[in-house]
C-alpha cells in the first residue's frame, strides 16, 4: 500500500511510510510488517488539529498544547451495540431461568423466547466482537489464555459459556439455569470492562457502571419482549421486569453521573456536547418508556411505545457512554484533575 | 583561522571540549546541527564548565546553556570587540602567553592608520582600484608571508612585490608599551567598543554583556581554558572571515590556543567538507593548500615558486610539495627540464568562485556544468539566478541519489509553475547519473577536526549507480581515448601524460580507492613504496605525493585512516583512531600548552612538554612542533626555512611562529576585525561612517537587486537563516526520507509574539516573506525564542527561516535561499545569508514571483539611496566578472 | 509480579530530561531499528514537536515545552525550553498487560512489557487501559503496538536503539536498581547546583503507587502535566475490585428482577 | 492461527498455565514460539562493515550490517572515540538514505527543449558526456590573455561538488579537471 503525494506535480512522490528498496535492504525489524498506507497525518490529525496559540503552557492548569493524554478507544459502533445485545441476551437468559423456576407451563413460550434471544444474542455478540477486531481472523486468540485480570478475557469465557449453555438449553432445559447464571455475568461484565480503563469518566463511575449495565440489560430485555405478541401473563412478566430495569437504569445513570462529576472536568461529557445530548436523550426515552409501562390500562399501543422507547433508550445509553468516555479521554484535564484533586486533599 | 594561526582547520577536536572550563558557542547552533559533538559540551557542563550561547534565536543549544545572549544577526564583531576591550582594559589577558606566543609585541609600520582615524577605513585604500594596498599594515621594516591558502589572495590579485625576510627581534616591545606595537594598536582600535556601544549595536543588555565577559576572563590563565565554537552562522557574512579573526584574537589574548579545552573549533556541515578544502575542489588551490598559478604573475615555475616559497617557517619546503604533486600527476613526463610540467597547469585571472561561475553562466560564457552531490538551486543563494544560469548552459551533468531541484530545474521550479518559463524553451541538455552511497564504495572522509576516516564498501551499488570515483576515472579514460590522435597539440599534453592507471576491481571494474589514497600519501618514484610523511618528500623528483598535508596517512603501506582501535583502549586524544593531518596531530599548536621553558602551564592543563632527559617534546598528543627543538633554541640571522622556528614559536606554520593578533598581510579587508553592517541592515553603522565592509563582493546586476543599506521602509525586518537537527542543509539527504520528514514536515518561519501581533500572523497559519529577489510562503511558528531586540529605543524584529525546503521530495516547501542576493566575503567568497532584510505578511503567496523572470517586484524608492561606503570608497571598478560593476550610489535596479 | 519469570535482572530506562537537547535521535533510531513507518507529515504548530504523541508507529516521542519561566540556575531571562523523550513506561503493574485478553502482551524475562505481534488480534482493550496513552493501534494494520524495550536487542545483549543513539546520555539504559540509585544521586546533584525543580517521576512504587513504579522513569523539572504525563496515574486493575463488586450487585439485581418479575407474574396470573 | 498453533511446541497456553499453576497468565506461559526464539536480526549478519556517517562533519562511526548482500541495519560504532556509538537523527536515518526507494537506479537524459526524462544506458551516457567535454573544451580554449600571459584553460566548463565526496574522489576530480584546463572547480565549502 502506498500513497501518492503532490499528484499535480510533474514528479509526484509515492510513499509507503518506509520506502525501502527491497533489492538493497532487507526489512526484518520488529515492526517491519506493520501495515501502513503512507497516508499522511492520520494519527496526529485524529487527536487534534494545528495549534494556533503561542506555544506555552497555561501556568496554573497546564497541559501539553491541550493534546489528549490518553488514546481514546478505537472501538466503533459495534462495541456499544454489543453491550446492548450482550446485555439483552444475558438478561433474557436470566429471566428465562427465573421463569423456569416457577415451573409454570404458561411461561414455556416466553422461556423459549428467552433462550432464543439469548442464543441469537450470543451469536450476534460474537459477530460484533469479531467485526470490531483489528485482526478478525485471530478472534479465537481470546481463548488462548485465561487471564482473570482482564475483564475482556473473562468476558470471552463468559460469552463462550453463555453461548454454549444457551445452545444446550434447546436440548436440555436444565441447561437454562446455567445459561441464566452465565447470562447475568454476560449482562454485567461489560460494566466492569468499561470501568477497568484509564478513561477518567468510565473509571470514575466504576462503582455504578456494572449496575447501570445490569439495569440497562434488564431494560433492553423487557423492552424487546414488549415488541412481541404476548399474552397477558407474558406481558405482566416483561412489564414488571422492564419497569424495574428502567427505573433502576435511570437511578443508576443519575448516580453514575454524580460519581463522574465529583471532579467537574471528568463528568463534563455527561453534560455537554454530543455525548451529553445522547446521555440526556437516552434518559428521557427510558423515562418515557417507564411512564408507558406505568400508565394504567396497558394497551398494545402503549406496550409497543414502551418497547421502542426502552430499546432505543438503552441502546442510546450505551452509545452515550461510549461517546462520553471518548470525550473524556480526549480531554487531558479530565485525567489531570481527577488525579490532582485527590492529591490536593 | 589560517591567517591567525597558520592553518585553516579546527585547532582542537570536539572530544577535547570536556576539558574546557568555559565554552562559547557563537555563530553555531551546535546542539541542533552537531548533536553528537555536543555530547562533549554536555559532558564538560556536567564537569562544571559554563556554557554560553550567543545567537539571535533561543535554540536547542540555548536551552541547555547557562547563559543565552540574544544578539542582532550580523553584529558579532561589535560584541567580540567589546570583549577584547574588556580583556585589555581590565588587564585580564594571559600576559606570559601573549608576550611570547603572539605578535602583540610586534611594532607596526609607522604609516599605519586605524579605522579610528579614518572613520571605518584602514590606511591604504586605493580610490581608483577599489581595494586596499596593504603595505602600511606590515610590521615595521619587514614583510612576513601570509600562511597557507590565503597567500595568493593579496599578492596575486594586486600584484605587489613581496619582500622576504624573517621577522627580527628588535622590532618588538616585550613590555607592550610602544604606541605602535600590536597590543597598543588593538587597544586603541577597540577603545570605543564599550559595553554601552555593544548594547546599542547588538541589542545585548549591558549587565548580560559584562557577565559574559567576566565569565570568559575568569576561566582563562594557567589553570583554566575556554573554547570557542563557530559554524556557518559566522562564515556566511560579508565580513565572515573577520568574525573568526575576532574570536582568534580573543583566544590568543586569553591564552587559550594549543591547550586542552581551548582553541577555536569550526563545526562543518558536511561529512568531508574539510577534506574538500584540503584536497580542494576549489578553483584557487591545488591539493595541500598550494595556490593555483596566476596568469599575471606566475609566468614560469621559478617565479611561481619564488612568490610562494617562504624563507621562514614551514612553507620553506614549498618546492618539495609542489614537485611531488607534479610527479604524482604527470609521472615520468614531469622532469626538471620541463619545470616538472608546471606549464600544464591552467592559470587564474581573478576570482573564479561559485558565485562568479553562476553569473558567468547567466551571461552565457559557461557552456557545460558538472554538479556532483550538490544542489545549488536549493542550497545556494538566489535560486532564481542559479536557475537562470542553468537555463543558459549547453549541457549539465548532475550526479545524485535522486532527481534534485538542480537536475529538474527545467521541469519543476517557481518560474515554471507560474508559466514564466516553459520547459520546451530551455535548450540545456541534462544528464542525470545515479550516485553510489557511502556504503557502496571505499573511501575516506575528513571530518571537522581534520581526521581522516575510511569507510568500507558494504554492498555493490544498485543498477547504474556508480561512485564519483568510478565516474571520474572512466570519464578520464574516455577522454584519453578521444584525445589520443590529437597529442601533437601541446594543450593536450596534460591529458596525454596524466597518470591514470589505477587498478580496478570487482565485476563493475571500479577503481581501487586505496590505490588513490596511496598516491595521495605519496611514494618514492623508483619503487612505489609509500613515504612516511611530508618530511620525506624531495624536490628532486624522486618522490610523488598527491597532497603533502595528507602524507603519512598510508605510512608503511597501512591504511592509517582505517584504524579503529576502540576508544576504551587509548587516551582521550585517541591517536590510533583514523589519522589526522598534519602528522596525526589532534590539537594544533600544542607547543603553546607549555610555558616558554617547555613545562606545562599547569598540571591540570598539561598536554605536551619538553622532556629534558630525552631532549625531545612529548606528551598526550603528537607534538605539533619540531620534536627535537629545545625551548631555548633561537635562530641566527642566516637561518632559513624550518631553522627559523625558535623554541618558543608554537605557530609553526606562520613565518614568525606567532599567533597573529594583528594580521599584517593575507587579508584583504583589514588587519583587525572591525564592525561593519551587513549589506542589508536595519540600522546605520553606529561606530563608523563606513556602513559596510568596503572590500565586500557585490554583484551590481539587474537580476541581483539589493535593498537600501538600512532603514528600507519596504523591508523593515531582519531575516536570518538556519538549520534544524532533523534536516540536512538543502534537504537532498533528508527531505526524501520519511523518518526525518515527519519530524519537520513543512517550511516555516519563526516570529516573536510581538511581530505576529504587528503583522497579524497566526501560529500554524501561513505567511509570505518577500525580498527584492523573490517571495516565499511558510507556516508561522510564533515563539518567544526569537525575541525582538531593543536598540536605541527602537524595537528590532527578527525573522528566522530554516532553509531545508524546496520544490521536490517527500515534503516540499519554498526555499529560503530564493530570498537571498549575491553578496560575499572578499577573502573566501562565501555568501552572506545569515543577515538580510525583508518583509512578512499573513497569508499564502499570491504568485510566487521571481525578480529574475518577472521584473521588478517592488516600487523603486524616490530619491537617492543611502550610502554603504564613505565617499572615497564608493567607486567600485568593473572587473571581468561583472561584480562591483557600478558605483554603489547609483543604486542597482 | 506474579506469573513472571525472573531470568535476568529487571532492565529499564532512566530519561534525564535536563540532559535532553531535543534532537529526536531516539525517535529515528527507534524507527530505524524497528522499521516503523512514518506517522504522517503534519505541521502542528507546537514548537518543534511534529509527532505529537506516542502511538502505534512512534515509540519514542520528544516533547517540546516553551515556558515563560526560567530554569534555575541557567538563563536569568524569563524563558526556558524543555525537552523530554517520552516512551512506554513498562509499568511494574501494567494496565495494558493486565487488560490484554489474548495473552499477546506479556511480561518478559527483563521485566519489560512486550506485545507479541503474532498474537495480538487488535481488540483495542489495552489502548484504553493505559493511563499514559502509550499503546495504540494503527488503523491499516489492526494490531496494537508500542515500545518493546528492544526485546530482540536485549536478547543479544545489545542496549535499546534509542538509548544507544542518544548523544547526550539523556536516555540511560541499565539495571533498574542501578538506574534508580544513579537517578537519586543526579537529583541531589542538581539540587545542590540550584536546580531545585528537579525531581524523579515514577522511579519507585512509593512515589507512584498507582503503577507500583515505572521501569522507564524520568527526571523532570516541571509538573508532569507540562510534559503530558499524568500526575498520579493508577493502573485500572488497581481499583477494578469496585467494579467486580458492583457487577456482583448488578447480577444480583438482574436475578432479583427476574425472579421478582417471574414470581409476581406467576402469582398474579394464578390469582386472576 | 498465524503459525502459532501450527507449531508443535505451541501448546495451548491455557494448558501451559495449568501445568505451571500460572493463574494470571501474565508471563511466559502466554509467550508464543516466535517470542521464544526472538533474536536481534544483526546476530546473523554475514558481515559488519565499519563506516562513517555521511551527513555532517563530526564523523561519527557507523556499523553497516549486511546479510545476503543486503543491508539489514546501520547504527553507531561504539568503538569510535568521536561518537561512542551515538548518532543524531540524521545519522540514525542513514539506513533509509542508502536503501530508500527514492534512489534512482538508471541514467536519465533530458534532450534540449525536451519535456521529459528518457532512460539511456550508462555507457552511452558516459560516451556522450566525454564527447561534450571534448567539444566544449576544444571550442573554448584560451591559450593566452590579451597581454600574452599564459592561460592554458577553458572557462566554458565548471564543476560544483558536494562536500560529502570522498577525498579520493575529490583528488581525481581535481587531477583530471585541472589537467583538462578547467579552472572553475568549486564545492560546498564555498557555500
Amino acid at each position: 500500500m502506498s500513497t501518492v503525494r503532490y499528484k499535480t506535480s510533474p514528479d509526484p512522490v509515492s510513499t509507503d511510510g518506509r520506502d525501502i528498496d527491497r533489492k538493497i535492504a532487507e526489512l526484518a525489524g520488529e515492526a517491519a510488517d506493520q501495515q501502513a498506507s503512507g497516508a499522511a497525518g492520520k494519527h496526529i490529525e485524529k487527536q487534534a488539529g494545528t495549534w494556533t496559540q503561542l506555544p506555552q503552557p497555561h501556568a496554573a492548569d497546564p497541559t501539553y498544547y491541550d493534546r489528549p493524554l490518553l488514546n481514546e478507544s478505537v472501538w466503533g459502533w459495534a462495541i456499544p451495540t454489543y453491550y446492548y445485545v450482550g446485555g439483552l441476551a444475558g438478561a433474557s437468559l436470566a429471566l428465562g431461568a427465573a421463569l423456569e423456576l416457577q415451573h409454570a407451563a404458561k411461561f414455556d413460550r416466553l422461556i423459549r423466547r428467552c433462550h432464543w434471544i439469548g442464543f441469537l444474542g450470543c451469536c450476534v455478540s460474537g459477530a460484533l466482537l469479531v467485526y470490531d477486531l483489528g485482526k478478525p481472523q485471530r478472534f479465537l486468540n481470546m481463548l488462548r489464555v485465561f487471564r482473570p485480570t482482564s475483564p475482556m478475557n473473562v468476558g470471552a469465557w463468559i460469552l463462550s459459556g453463555t453461548s454454549g449453555a444457551s445452545a444446550a438449553a434447546f436440548f436440555f432445559r436444565q441447561a437454562g439455569y446455567a445459561a441464566g447464571l452465565f447470562g447475568m455475568a454476560l449482562a454485567t461484565y461489560t460494566g466492569v470492562l468499561v470501568s477497568n480503563t484509564a478513561v477518567p469518566l468510565w473509571n470514575a463511575s466504576r462503582k455504578v457502571l456494572p449496575v447501570l449495565f445490569a439495569a440497562s440489560a434488564v431494560t433492553s430485555a423487557g423492552s424487546l419482549f414488549e415488541l412481541f405478541d404476548q399474552d397477558e401473563d407474558e406481558a405482566r412478566v416483561t412489564r414488571a421486569f422492564g419497569s424495574v430495569g428502567k427505573l433502576a437504569e435511570i437511578a443508576a445513570s443519575v448516580i453514575a453521573e454524580q460519581h463522574a462529576s465529583q471532579v467537574a472536568r471528568v463528568g463534563r461529557p455527561f453534560q455537554r456536547g454530543f455525548s451529553g445530548f445522547l446521555w440526556r436523550t437516552a434518559a428521557v426515552l427510558t423515562a418515557g418508556s417507564v411512564v408507558m409501562n406505568l400508565l394504567p390500562r396497558p394497551t398494545r399501543g402503549k406496550r409497543l411505545a414502551s418497547g421502542i422507547l426502552g430499546t432505543v433508550g438503552s441502546l442510546l445509553m450505551r452509545f452515550a457512554l461510549e461517546q462520553a468516555g471518548n470525550a473524556s479521554a480526549r480531554d487531558p484535564r479530565a485525567s489531570f484533575h481527577s488525579q490532582r484533586e485527590p492529591l490536593a486533599q | 583561522m589560517g591567517t591567525s594561526f597558520g592553518r585553516g582547520g579546527a585547532t582542537d577536536f570536539p572530544g577535547d571540549i570536556v576539558n574546557s572550563d568555559v565554552i562559547v558557542i557563537e555563530g553555531s547552533n551546535m546542539a541542533e546541527c552537531h548533536p553528537v559533538a555536543f555530547r562533549w559540551v554536555m559532558k564538560a557542563r556536567e564537569r562544571g564548565a559554563t556554557l554560553i550561547h550567543v545567537d539571535p534565536r533561543f535554540t536547542r543549544t540555548s536551552a541547555v546553556s547557562d547563559i543565552h545572549v540574544p544578539i542582532r544577526a550580523g553584529s558579532d564583531i561589535a560584541f567580540l570587540g567589546g570583549i577584547i576591550r574588556y580583556i585589555i582594559e581590565n588587564e585580564r589577558y594571559f600576559k606570559d602567553y601573549v608576550v611570547h606566543y603572539t605578535n602583540a609585541p610586534a611594532i607596526i609600520n609607522k604609516d599605519f592608520k586605524d579605522t579610528e582615524d579614518l572613520d571605518g577605513l584602514f590606511s591604504g585604500w586605493q580610490k581608483d582600484k577599489g581595494h586596499y594596498q596593504t603595505r602600511t599594515w606590515m610590521y615595521e621594516d619587514v614583510d612576513p608571508e601570509p600562511a597557507g591558502g590565503e597567500r595568493e589572495s593579496e599578492a596575486a590579485k594586486k600584484g605587489q612585490p613581496i619582500q622576504r625576510q624573517p621577522i627580527q627581534a628588535e622590532h618588538t616591545d616585550l613590555t607592550l608599551q610602544h604606541p605602535r606595537c600590536v597590543f597598543q594598536i588593538v587597544k586603541r582600535h577597540y577603545s570605543r567598543y564599550t559595553p554601552e556601544m555593544v548594547e546599542e549595536t547588538c541589542g545585548i543588555p549591558k549587565q548580560l554583556f559584562l557577565k559574559v565577559a567576566e565569565t570568559l576572563c575568569r576561566n582563562s590563565g594557567r589553570e583554566r581554558t575556554g573554547v570557542f565554537i563557530y559554524a556557518v552562522g559566522w562564515t556566511q557574512h560579508s565580513v565572515g572571515v573577520q568574525y573568526i579573526r575576532a574570536a582568534a584574537i580573543m583566544q590568543l589574548l586569553l591564552g587559550n590556543m594549543g591547550r586542552p579545552g581551548g582553541g577555536v573549533i569550526a563545526l562543518r556541515g558536511h561529512a568531508s567538507i574539510q577534506g574538500s578544502t584540503d584536497i580542494p575542489t576549489l578553483y584557487n588551490l591545488l591539493p595541500g593548500y598550494l595556490p593555483m598559478p596566476k596568469a599575471k604573475h606566475d609566468k614560469d615555475l621559478e617565479t611561481y615558486l619564488k612568490l610562494n616559497q617562504s624563507p621562514s617557517g614551514w612553507w620553506g619546503e614549498y618546492t618539495k610539495y609542489f614537485v611531488s604533486l607534479m610527479k604524482a600527476w604527470y609521472g615520468p613526463a614531469a622532469t626538471q627540464q620541463n619545470d616538472w610540467c608546471y606549464n600544464y597547469l591552467p592559470t587564474l585571472t581573478g576570482d573564479h568562485s561559485h558565485m562568479n561561475t553562476v553569473v558567468d553562466m547567466a551571461d552565457g560564457t559557461v557552456k557545460g556544468y558538472f554538479v556532483m552531490g550538490e544542489n545549488p538551486v536549493a542550497g545556494s543563494m538566489h535560486g532564481a539566478l542559479q536557475r537562470k544560469g542553468l537555463r543558459q548552459l549547453d549541457w549539465l551533468v548532475v550526479r545524485d541519489f535522486q532527481l534534485t531541484e538542480t537536475a529538474d530545474f527545467w521541469r519543476e521550479a517557481p518560474e515554471i509553475e507560474r508559466g514564466e518559463v516553459k520547459p520546451q524553451d530551455i535548450a540545456t541538455e541534462v544528464f542525470f547519473f545515479p550516485a553510489a552511497a557511502h556504503t557502496e564504495k571505499d573511501g575516506s572522509f575528513t571530518n571537522t577536526q581534520r581526521l581522516l576516516q575510511w569507510h568500507h564498501k558494504a554492498i555493490d551499488p544498485p543498477g547504474d549507480a556508480r561512485s564519483e570515483l568510478d565516474f571520474i576515472f572512466k570519464l578520464g579514460r574516455r577522454l584519453k581515448r578521444l584525445y589520443q590522435y590529437e597529442y601533437a597539440d601541446p594543450r593536450n599534453w596534460p591529458i596525454r601524460d596524466l597518470i591514470w592507471d589505477y587498478p580496478t576491481q570487482g565485476p563493475l571494474e571500479e577503481p581501487d580507492a586505496e590505490a588513490v589514497l596511496h598516491e595521495i600519501n605519496g611514494y618514492t618514484v623508483h619503487d612505489g613504496k609509500p613515504v612516511e610523511g611530508f618530511t620525506s618528500l624531495k624536490e628532486d623528483g624522486s618522490t610523488a605525493c598527491g597532497a603533502w598535508i595528507y602524507s603519512g596517512c598510508y605510512r608503511g603501506g597501512v591504511n592509517m585512516t582505517a584504524r579503529r582501535k576502540p576508544h576504551w583502549e587509548q587516551n582521550w586524544v585517541a591517536p590510533e583512531w583514523g589519522w589526522a593531518w598534519p602528522h596525526n596531530r589532534r590539537i594544533l599548536y600544542n607547543r603553546a600548552s607549555a610555558d616558554p621553558q617547555g613545562q606545562p602551564w599547569s598540571e591540570r592543563k598539561a598536554l605536551v612538554w619538553w622532556d629534558e632527559k630525552k631532549q625531545q617534546w612529548t606528551g598526550h598528543d603528537v607534538p605539533d612542533f619540531i620534536v627535537e627543538r629545545p625551548p631555548d633554541y633561537r635562530p641566527g640571522k642566516e637561518a632559513r626555512g624550518k631553522d627559523t622556528i625558535s623554541g618558543i614559536d608554537p605557530f609553526v606554520m606562520q613565518s614568525d611562529g606567532k599567533g597573529w593578533i594583528f594580521v599584517p598581510t593575507g587579508l584583504q579587508d583589514g588587519p583587525l576585525p572591525t564592525h561593519y553592517e551587513p549589506q542589508e541592515s536595519v540600522i546605520q553603522n553606529p561606530l563608523y561612517g563606513q556602513q559596510c565592509n568596503p572590500e565586500r563582493m557585490e554583484w551590481m546586476r539587474k537580476d541581483n537587486p539589493y535593498h537600501q543599506p538600512y532603514n528600507d521602509p519596504r523591508f523593515p525586518y531582519l531575516i536570518t537563516t538556519y538549520r534544524l537537527t532533523e534536516h540536512h542543509t538543502a534537504g537532498g539527504m533528508s527531505r526524501w526520507l520519511s523518518w526525518l520528514s515527519e519530524l519537520q514536515p513543512e517550511m516555516f518561519c519563526e516570529v516573536s509574539p510581538e511581530l505576529a501581533k504587528e503583522c497579524k500572523l497566526k501560529n500554524g497559519g501561513w505567511a509570505t516573506i518577500r525580498t527584492m529577489r523573490g517571495e516565499i510562503e511558510a507556516r508561522v511558528l510564533v515563539t518567544n525564542r526569537i525575541p525582538p531586540l531593543r536598540i536605541k529605543g527602537r524595537i528590532i524584529h527578527q525573522i528566522g527561516l530554516p532553509y531545508h525546503w524546496s520544490s521536490k521530495g517527500l515534503i516540499r516547501g519554498d526555499a529560503a535561499n530564493e530570498l537571498i542576493g549575491f553578496v560575499a566575503d572578499p577573502n573566501v567568497s562565501i555568501q552572506e545569508s545569515k543577515a538580510f532584510t525583508g518583509m512578512i505578511e499573513p497569508g499564502r503567496k499570491s504568485k510566487g514571483r521571481r525578480h529574475v523572470t518577472s521584473g521588478r517586484l517592488v516600487k523603486k524608492l524616490p530619491g537617492r539611496e543611502q550610502d554603504r561606503d564613505l565617499p572615497q570608497a564608493r567607486h567600485k571598478p568593473e572587473t571581468s566578472h561583472g561584480f562591483k560593476a557600478m558605483e554603489t550610489k547609483e543604486g542597482n535596479v | 509480579m506474579p506469573g513472571q519469570p525472573q531470568a535476568a535482572p529487571v532492565k529499564g530506562f532512566f530519561t534525564d530530561t535536563t540532559l535532553c537537547i531535543g534532537c529526536k535521535a531516539c525517535e529515528v533510531a527507534c524507527k530505524q531499528w524497528n522499521q516503523l513507518p512514518d506517522d504522517g507529515f503534519l505541521f502542528t504548530g507546537m514548537s518543534y514537536d511534529n509527532t505529537a504523541h506516542l502511538g502505534a508507529s512512534t515509540w519514542r516521542h520528544v516533547a517540546f515545552i516553551e515556558r515563560p519561566a526560567p530554569l534555575h540556575p541557567q538563563n536569568e531571562g524569563a524563558f526556558s525550553w524543555l525537552f523530554s523523550s517520552d516512551v512506554c513506561k513498562h509499568c511494574a503493574r501494567a494496565g495494558c498487560l493486565e487488560a490484554c485478553p489474548t495473552g499477546a502482551i506479556i511480561r518478559t524475562e527483563f521485566g519489560s512489557v512486550y506485545v507479541q505481534p503474532d498474537v495480538c488480534n487488535g481488540c483495542g482493550y489495552c489502548i484504553v487501559s493505559c493511563p499514559f496513552g502509550v499503546i495504540d493501534r494503527r488503523e491499516e494494520d489492526g494490531r496494537a503496538w508500542k515500545c518493546t524495550l528492544c526485546y530482540d536487542r536485549l536478547r543479544a545483549d545489545m542496549q535499546p536503539a534509542c538509548a544507544k543513539s542518544c548523544p547526550t546520555e539523556s536516555i540511560q539504559f541499565g539495571n533498574l536498581e542501578d538506574l534508580r540509585k544513579q537517578a537519586r544521586e543526579r537529583v541531589e546533584k542538581l539540587h545542590s547546583q540550584g536546580m531545585r525543580e528537579a525531581y524523579l517521576y515514577g522511579e519507585s512504587a512509593a512515589s507512584q503507587p498507582g503503577t507500583e513504579g515505572l521501569h522507564a522513569f524520568f527526571l523532570l523539572v516541571d509538573k508532569p502535566e507540562v510534559y503530558n504525563l499524568p500526575p498520579d496515574p493508577i493502573v485500572p486493575t488497581k481499583t477494578v475490585k469496585d467494579a467486580w463488586t458492583a457487577m456482583a450487585a448488578g447480577a444480583l439485581g438482574i436475578a432479583l428482577a427476574a425472579l421478582g418479575a417471574a414470581f409476581f407474574a406467576h402469582k398474579n396470573g394464578a390469582q386472576s | 492461527m498465524d503459525g502459532e498453533t501450527n507449531n508443535a511446541a505451541g501448546l495451548w497456553p491455557v494448558l501451559r498455565q495449568l501445568a505451571k499453576g500460572d493463574i494470571l497468565g501474565l508471563g511466559d506461559s502466554a509467550a508464543s514460539p516466535r517470542t521464544g526464539s526472538l533474536e536481534a536480526r544483526t546476530t546473523h549478519a554475514d558481515k559488519v562493515v565499519a563506516s562513517v556517517c555521511p551527513y555532517c562533519a563530526v564523523g561519527c562511526g557507523q556499523l553497516v550490517y549486511v546479510k545476503d548482500k543486503k543491508i539489514i541495519d546501520i547504527e553507531g560504532d561504539p568503538r569510535s572515540p568521536l561518537s561512542h556509538g551515538c548518532l543524531c537523527p540524521k545519522g540514525a536515518a542513514t539506513f533509509q538514505l542508502v536503501t530508500g526507494s527514492h534512489r534512482v537506479s538508471h541514467v536519465l537524459y533530458r534532450r534540449p527543449y525536451g519535456t521529459k526524462w528518457e532512460t539511456i544506458p550508462l555507457e552511452t551516457a558516459m560516451d556522450m558526456v566525454a564527447d561534450r567535454v571534448k567539444k566544449t573544451r576544444d571550442a573554448n580554449w584560451e591559450d593566452k590573455d590579451k597581454k600574452g600571459n599564459p592561460l592554458r584553460r577553458t572557462m566554458a566548463i565548471a564543476h560544483l561538488g558536494g562536500a560529502t565526496l570522498d577525498n579520493e574522489e575529490n583528488y581525481l576530480i581535481k587531477k583530471l579537471f585541472t589537467s583538462l584546463g578547467i579552472v572553475q572547480i568549486e564545492n560546498q565549502a564555498r557555500i
